[in-house]
């Protein structure tokens, strides 16, 4: 196995149980965590904290106490800033960059390494650079569907990130950019919502031969199936949960400014595998780049409503370590 | 796209079971009361609560004569706008008080209306994806006789 | 002794301690006024609690804990509208309203009787008696320096009053109104202040000779004061620490409807005379205009930084027994 | 009148005695920490503060630099003036941290300016009292080491 990648595991992960079951807490998803041999994961704090941008002094202490009982380390923050949340304005440019700043101040609080931080525009890297190493904290800008690495936006913050060339910046491609399928998981859901297995199949195979949402649902209602769980299929197909090819060369291009990877995904079946997301191909790229660092699996199937995150999440670790094993 | 606005899949959380109450504070003054969640992976600022109306038995009860209480403060629901540093956690119930005339023991249709944005799901300038919370349910209202807090 | 009125204590008389003394609280506050006999008080919201208008629930419980480990009785909640707190605009009457209700419940929660809340339009009068009524809490309207009882407002409300008839409205005469001549804890805090001695008694010699502040304080200079501590005592004696005949005529006429009273005072002697304020004859006419109820003591030494309040306020109680006790 | 604004007695307790301190969180990052309280007799919405400046041995320490912190809460200086579900309690320290170059150890000359309105002292529509709040002290630094909270 590649000893140059190693695992984390993101609490979002566990959004299902922690939103659904009482009593359910950190120090659950922890011992889990500890069981899986796994010690390093990421906290999202709009998330996990009831009290953000910044969270309570109690909040902290309880989290540092966690970490030291059960040999945890806070790899990374899952910041963020909410430029939309005075009523009536959107928040500019300073603002933004100003609860960067506090972002920051709570990563070193918690103790994190890392912060998945909001992305600022590019004049404002170097300040950022300057405040990341003044923190000791490493910045990354998430890459997130429906982005793709090949777009100009990525391509310019490359640019810029190779200019400045600061070990302080990065980015964080999430592996949600390079869903090619619908999951397995996805499709049971929409048809618990009502919709046809038929509507599901035509809306996939006519997603990406030219056709608008709007012709395809005509389509499917002309097949019979006009239901509101058909539209919300198709919808969705189109929207949401999109899908198509992967963007492997513009994810080979980001790789040398990459600080960790969002290791998203939707189901990985008891042979092991992914089939919305070709995690062979993209860790093969990941070790081919020579990059040393850490995969955070970041499990989604809250998306889903399914309560089944340890067991998806310890078979991602495992599918990761076979793959690794094998390159 | 059918649905206008985003919905998750905790719908049956919002309205809180078993949270339906009347309380009973001295001979003539009464609330109704009802816990609440966000139905959302993640907290919000109360700011971000973009529509609020609650229906009991179909009939709206005025939002003047409602409270909103989290973490131990209180708010008017026309403050809500406002209160960009008053953070509603995923895990968190709020309280609605409701100043109503009497209300029967027993089931009652209740229906929330609630919805926010999403303050970082930014589409457009002041544009942000709105979430849809609303839920209704039939809860048995319990009555409480209480001194005090 | 005239069984008619009792005695009780606003917490507001130990702002200094309250304020400077380390560890001190409304326990002590409590053991005091115990030792003294006095089982009733008034508890000021904005002074008192940490959260406002609505304090915290651990706050109230740790009160009601408080009034039964002493017990103790909330006589009165001093409530009050910041109708100037959100930034840029007033609060309107309807909003003034809504607040006012949110000080009957917070009232209503510690076990208070009364509100001393604020005054609202005439019209407002019925929906406020009505919420009382429900409420089961009497609302007085606090009459409190620069104004007077003759006032033509306070008479508005008076025949406002009388002709709504209800017995959860009326007023809280505060009988800092009633300030005769300067307090002699006033003159020596002008003193220490650095005024001197000459410009007190002459701004006192002619504050009611028809002079304005500016005539006076041309005056002191010209006798060779015009220090700062000289110019402050000048304006405080024209204004915030100012002083004149006594309202008797109108005390008489608000009494029928008054809820319970502000004993205000600023200092006791060790004869037990209030120079400043005529306690005597005040006390006389509300023996004379038969009220039953409630005496609340209301020191303000803190207003010139004297941390004196337990001995002032067992002053303030024996000297009211004497005089009732005459009457 | 000599005074333009309202200063009542505890002008000496504004500026807490022995709370300077310069914490360092980590090599390259440290900020300056200070106590404070309001000269008043009641507490305050943070909304009312009308007037911020903080000196440090005669320099303006920029307000885009400092934090105030009050219950576990942060604000920054210019979100105050919406705050007014944030009461600052008479007995409350709040706290401020500053983020400066480097301090040195020993005595310095901290010099507060803090106004605000009292809210419910209404001169006439928009007019409010005006507390005088601000302290002046020489007050020695001291030095922490933190990581952490
Ligand atoms: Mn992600
Ligand atoms: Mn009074």
């Amino acid at each position: 196995m590649d000893r140059r990648i190693d695992f984390g595991v993101s609490l979002y992960s566990f959004t299902q149980p922690w939103y659904e079951r009482p009593g359910y807490g950190i120090a659950d998803m922890f011992a889990f965590l500890r069981k899986l041999g796994i010690s390093q994961y990421e906290i999202v704090g709009a998330q996990s904290f009831d009290q953000y941008p910044v969270p309570r002094p109690e909040t902290v202490r309880g989290l540092l106490e966690l970490n030291e009982r059960y040999g945890m380390t806070p790899f990374s923050y899952g910041g963020g800033v909410d430029m939309g949340k005075i009523t009536g304005r959107d928040m500019d440019d300073e603002e933004i960059f100003r609860e960067s700043l506090n972002d920051l101040r709570v990563a070193q609080r918690i103790g994190a390494k890392h912060l998945r931080g909001t992305m600022l525009p590019l004049d404002y890297l170097p300040r950022l650079a300057e405040f990341a190493e003044r923190f000791g904290i490493r910045i990354g800008f998430e890459i997130h569907a429906p982005s793709r690495p090949s777009d100009a936006k990525i391509q310019q913050y490359l640019e810029a990130f190779d200019k400045l060339d600061s070990p302080w910046l990065g980015f964080v491609p999430d592996f949600g950019i390079f869903i090619e399928r619908p999951s397995p998981t996805l499709k049971e859901n929409l048809e618990r919502r009502g919709a046809h297995r038929e509507t599901v199949e035509h809306a996939i195979a006519n997603r990406h031969v030219g056709k608008t949402e709007e012709q395809v649902w005509q389509e499917v209602q002309a097949m019979g199936h006009a239901g509101e769980g058909d539209h919300i299929a198709v919808s969705q197909l189109f929207g949401h949960q999109s899908f198509g090819p992967a963007d492997f060369d513009g994810f080979r291009s980001v790789l040398r400014r990459t600080l960790y990877f969002h290791g998203k995904f939707y189901h990985v079946d008891e042979n092991l595998v992914e089939t919305a997301i070709d995690y062979d191909r993209l860790l093969g790229l990941v070790v081919e780049s020579g990059f040393r660092g850490t995969m955070m699996t970041e499990y989604e199937g809250h998306s889903y409503n399914l309560d089944d995150a340890e067991e998806q999440v310890a078979r991602h670790i495992a599918m990761q370590e076979s793959i690794l094993s094998k390159l | 796209m059918p649905t206008k606005y985003m919905i998750l899949g905790y719908g049956d959380h919002v309205l809180c079971d078993d949270s339906l109450r009347l309380v009973r504070h001295g001979a003539k003054h009464q609330s109704l009361m009802l816990d609440v969640r966000l139905n959302y992976y993640r907290g919000l600022h109360l700011s971000c609560i973009s529509e609020f109306e609650l229906r009991l038995d179909g009939r709206v009860v005025p939002s003047g004569n409602v409270i909103l209480s989290l973490h131990g403060k209180e708010f008017a629901i026309d403050e809500l706008s406002d209160q960009y540093t008053e953070f509603w956690g995923v895990k968190d119930r709020a309280t609605l008080e409701c100043f109503l005339g009497p209300v029967a023991e027993g089931g009652h249709d209740v229906d929330l209306t609630l919805r926010f944005r999403s303050p970082y799901m930014k589409f457009a300038p002041g544009v942000y994806a709105t979430i849809d919370g609303s839920a209704r349910k039939t809860m048995v209202l319990r009555t409480i006789e209480k001194a005090g807090v």
